[in-house]
């Protein structure tokens, strides 16, 4: 991770992801963007705020609705040298790629001996809340992790989406870039010079002796909220944001579960076959011979996402739920506890409004 | 308008018209309540094509819908107070609460269930179309879509196999010139839509009128063929969405598109324009009857319950 | 399961499933099967042989190259009543069709609020060696297992192949059914009267004490023979078949780990992500606060899969790798041990010629 | 063949037509020693579009080919030798023995890799002329694809996309009348093929003739107007399979096709045609010099080493 020694400021998420793109997109004239609705007024939530005026729609365009074939486009754009970032508004709406990410972009570089690269960009946002439902909520990263040649990564706040984003413009290889609908507002010191957030090297965002919990994309938000609870009752938390999910720092990971012989971790999206399945098992595969090791997996629960807050609001974990459990399993033989439901609110679950 | 037209049936093309404009300025009005916490994508502007392409169905025909779906759902027949009841997620709405504005169904009505996934739902209507042929009905389908939907590969593949089976599939292209603010000059090569979709052996034809009657009147007659096993056909209709994409507001401020564009649409409005035809008096039952039924309905989803915590892990598989 | 008293005899999987089929379409007018090349000559090497002759072109026919389309028409055709079986020759096409059976198949019963179902079965085969390389070997049971409303199974033998075909057709739900090339030519008693394979039931095609070894797909063949390999050394094995991958028999793997506390997943596919990291999250997070478990998992190399034999085989999971893995966990303290390799062959391995 | 056929460029046709077509039978010669363990998908009977149309191209001009993608490779000029070796799955072959026959590549000729998925390298190849067109060159790409994969929904988003932004590539089809053993009449609607492209306003050609030199010259004037901006066009280029679907032999008894259908192809075969209109001295050094290189490529494949064990690993990630 390089350190700029430039000034910080606070800045949204949403808009360290523009800033990102735009440094970028000066610095290398083949970086461009593309995908439905990046060049219109409300230019993905603001993340591709400026990029039209400051360079013109050669670089940033719009498409038709044809996203199978938008992707076999930026693999063919990046083949020939420039560098694409391919944007989708849900994640989705990537099962209308998966033949071109799965089958070529993931690919290419192997199977061609190392004759080509593909040096692309996929954004894609989650969405959630305000009746997202079934088809604009899903985190599909784990379909992603589970095939060879793909980076996948996951920023959970504004420092990291503006690192990561300038990382993956810069990575020679396909880059899976999972963006969170409700991290898009939340701030964060960000230098305003540009620096790479290096793959690999997970955060560890809170120190502490009693459990492990790991949390994925705004998982990692929702358990630093569980984590100031479970301080309350004198739970401490060693709290780690992955980042990126390939490659994947098991090492700090299985470092920290090494000292708590326990392991939560939090997802954005369904357990099984999820990230959480992977990094569970990686940890066991290393540490379960050695000792008992308690290991428990969060994430959407095992149902298609209803649109009804009444059931939506616990399809999802919360801090309340995060709390809860990584209590139940640092204090085994203690009386069960929640946290007090409205205390565990997120300043962002507040602010949140529909429709989209 | 030709000489059918029949008292009776301009009335009942107005209640639908009626109901359907009413019901969604409804929707828009609860909206910033906050009460339906659902992305609605409303119609307004675009009732003519489901009130005249449903109209010459027969109530065991099928629709298929769009996520911009309010107004095929209901001129099908499909029930309003399920749908409001939906839109505030409760349990009584018609999907139970778990599919919101964009998933409307009602099997009763022939109403399949519709998708946010732009495009998803034409070759799923080809599919059910498929069925009735194989079960040797008479029965047809429309699928409704939107001009950026016919962007999506799936369509092409979705055409090329429902003329290669002669499927009893209506495709109807509601063709607003716009997917979300995007015109169709960023995303259409030509406008030789038609032209292309004929290719395949299917007939059709392009409405720009805006005319509800010629909507009708040119279902009925390809409905016929479709009846008699002759094989799919589309209609692109021309239409202006008059409110933002998503949500209860007007849009002309925010730079994408002039409210010029949409004036002409505005002048030549089919619910003043059928509201005419009638007697005053029919008229006013009409519209008096719909008021009724759009109150029932909301004060059906008011006062229906949400669903209960164990709903949530019910229907994941059949 | 139902056991059927009539006769039975030796059959190759290949020709249970078309048995399967053939018998289901004779029971049930509404079931239908299309797809490429069902109704050609080569009948999908043969699973689909006879069913033209019986039953007719309506009811047995091939597409257009539009998978994404053809998915969504098995779709609504199962909405309308009817039980398609679409064909797929390889499961890398289904990359094709995810938007449809992830977005729609899945979702739909749950998303209409139970209004419709979609009792639809989606074939497809597993390809391995003579060149099948990166987009013609890939298992991507993971991803329909990552996502609720799907079922998953992956029957190993030819009983299973015709009694879990007949289940899914019956099923109400949409059904991801995978095969695997080099099982089509494998022989098992089968009965001739129709019965069915009931999903989430694991099967035990071994007992042992010194390791759990679960084997998915065709893997579940050659953990059998890694296990006679390692009776040579008094390493006796807990082999099970899942099966079906979802819904999941845990029970049956959890008890078998409970007794023996060391796991080794073999799958055909790659770890990350994949049935193996479900399989060994869900037993780590019942038996692993108990007392020292040993998990690991095997699958493809994580890599593209490459053409050339040389790397091909070091590609694969094979009786000898499964059986020195297996070795090092059941006596970790003893020297390492592998077969002799040309000992560890399976006899399909040595029969199976291309070009496909 | 117009005036323009110079004795220099009807010998480059040959040697390069000869060239495949010998490759091919050698290839299927070897096969049965089960030293090639990849599918081969033998283009024989069909070469004369991809000499014909890479004739017209320069080389700094890209192509884009199929899994049947021997001929294209060649006729671009890909390395025979790394193309044999690849087949053989030796480390020095074109994809370094991980690819074998379906996903060849020269990125020095400008071939583009194939795949073995129908129909996905189309909108790749699109992407590639987008970079093309943005570095401000004249260069330009022919994308390869059969008839089958033009029933792809992304041939339809391709073709939307690259008549919009005007891009450098000209589609080739490659249309055989099958795909594996599915005739087109259980897949095609109807035949309008070029008709429906046109509609993206595509300049398209249709060719029966089985023509070489109509082929190049066809190339030759649309690839002008490729260089002049004037955006993309298309060939339907009637051919046909003479051999199996994959493998090396025919397979007329099969049932699915009669010989008889072959026949007027092999009968207007173009490799005795062009033969007969050179110099006989100059046709048999053309022939000797591609046995002698056609040797040396089995030859370089056979001796040359498979991948080591460590070789898995590599290239997962650039
Ligand atoms: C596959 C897919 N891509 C993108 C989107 C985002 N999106 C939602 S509506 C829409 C516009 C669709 O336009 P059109 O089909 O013309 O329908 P209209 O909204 O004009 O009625 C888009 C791009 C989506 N929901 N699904
Ligand atoms: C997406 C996809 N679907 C199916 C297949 C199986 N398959 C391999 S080749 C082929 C036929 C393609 O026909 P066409 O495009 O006409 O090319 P041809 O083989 O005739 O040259 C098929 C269906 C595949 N490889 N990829
Ligand atoms: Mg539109
Ligand atoms: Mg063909």
């Amino acid at each position: 991770m390089s350190s700029p020694n430039a000034a910080t400021r606070q800045l949204r998420y949403v808009d360290a992801l523009a800033e990102a793109v735009s440094q970028e997109m000066a610095r290398d004239d083949s970086v461009f963007v593309f995908g439905l609705d990046v060049d219109d007024h409300k230019s993905i939530q603001g993340s591709t705020r400026g990029l039209l005026d400051r360079f013109g729609p050669e670089r940033i365009f719009t498409t038709p609705l044809s996203e199978d074939a938008m992707t076999g486009v930026a693999i063919g754009a990046a083949m020939a040298g420039m560098r694409p970032i391919h944007v989708h508004i849900r994640m989705d709406f990537l099962l209308l790629c998966m033949n071109q990410i799965v089958n070529m972009a993931a690919k290419a570089h192997y199977m061609y001996g190392g004759a080509v690269k593909v040096p692309m960009v996929v954004r894609s946002m989650i969405g959630k809340s305000w009746g997202q439902g079934a088809q604009h909520s899903q985190g599909l990263h784990s379909m992603f992790m589970h095939v060879p040649g793909l980076k996948v990564v996951a920023p959970s706040n504004a420092y990291d989406a503006k690192g990561c984003m300038m990382a993956a413009i810069r990575d020679d290889n396909p880059v899976i870039f999972m963006e969170h609908r409700l991290l898009y507002s939340t701030e964060a010191p960000v230098p305003e010079d540009p620096y790479t957030v290096e793959f690999g090297r997970a955060r560890r965002m809170l120190e502490g002796d009693n459990i492990t919990v790991v949390g994925v994309s705004n998982m990692a938000v929702e358990c630093l909220r569980a984590a100031e609870l479970l301080r309350e009752v004198d739970v401490s938390v060693d709290l780690i944001d992955p980042i990126s999910l390939v490659p994947l720092d098991i090492d700090t990971i299985a470092q920290s579960v090494a000292r708590t012989r326990k392991l939560l971790v939090v997802d954005n999206s369904w357990t099984s076959c999820g990230a959480s399945a992977e990094i569970a098992s990686q940890v066991t595969e290393r540490l379960g011979g050695s000792g008992p090791l308690q290991v428990r997996r969060m994430g959407f629960a095992p149902t298609t996402c209803p649109t009804t807050p009444a059931l939506e609001q616990l399809f999802y974990p919360n801090p309340s739920t995060i709390a809860e459990a990584a209590y139940a399993m640092a204090r085994p033989n203690g009386a069960s506890w929640r946290p007090d439901p409205e205390h565990a609110k997120l300043a962002y679950q507040a602010q949140f409004k529909g429709p989209f | 308008m030709t000489s059918q037209y029949t008292p009776e049936i301009v009335a009942r093309l107005y209640r639908s018209l009626y109901f359907i404009r009413r019901f969604e300025e409804r929707v828009a009005a609860i909206y910033p309540s906050d009460k339906i916490k659902s992305p609605v994508h409303l119609s307004i502007g675009q009732e003519f094509i489901s009130v005249g392409v449903c109209d010459a169905l027969r109530s065991d025909d099928a629709v298929s819908g769009t996520y911009r779906g309010h107004a095929a759902y209901l001129a099908k027949g499909g029930d309003p107070a399920a749908m409001m009841a939906e839109m505030y997620g409760k349990v009584t709405g018609s999907a139970a609460g778990r599919g919101g504005s964009m998933h409307l169904i009602d099997t009763k009505a022939n109403v399949l269930g519709a998708s946010a996934v732009v495009g998803t739902t034409i070759p799923i209507a080809a599919g059910y179309a498929l069925a009735l042929k194989r079960q040797k009905t008479d029965r047809v389908v429309a699928a409704f879509f939107g001009d950026g939907a016919s962007e999506e590969g799936c369509f092409y593949e979705t055409l090329n196999f429902a003329a290669l089976h002669k499927l009893p599939i209506l495709f109807v292209c509601e063709n607003n010139f716009y997917a979300i603010h995007e015109p169709q000059s960023k995303r259409w090569a030509t406008d030789r839509f038609c032209e292309r979709v004929a290719t395949f052996g299917i007939e059709t034809r392009k409405i720009t009128s805006g005319d509800l009657f010629e909507v009708r009147d040119t279902t009925a007659e390809l409905v016929d063929k479709l009846r008699r096993g002759e094989g799919p056909a589309l209609i692109e209709c021309h239409a202006y969405r008059w409110r933002e994409h998503v949500g209860p507001n007007e849009d002309y401020d925010q730079g994408y598109r002039p409210r010029s564009e949409m004036e002409p649409w505005e002048a030549r409005d089919e619910v003043p324009r059928i509201a005419a035809l009638l007697p005053e008096a029919e008229r006013a039952a009409i519209e008096a009857e719909a008021e009724v039924a759009i109150e029932a309905a909301v004060v059906f989803a008011e006062q229906s319950p949400f669903p209960a915590p164990e709903e949530l892990y019910r229907h994941v598989f059949a």
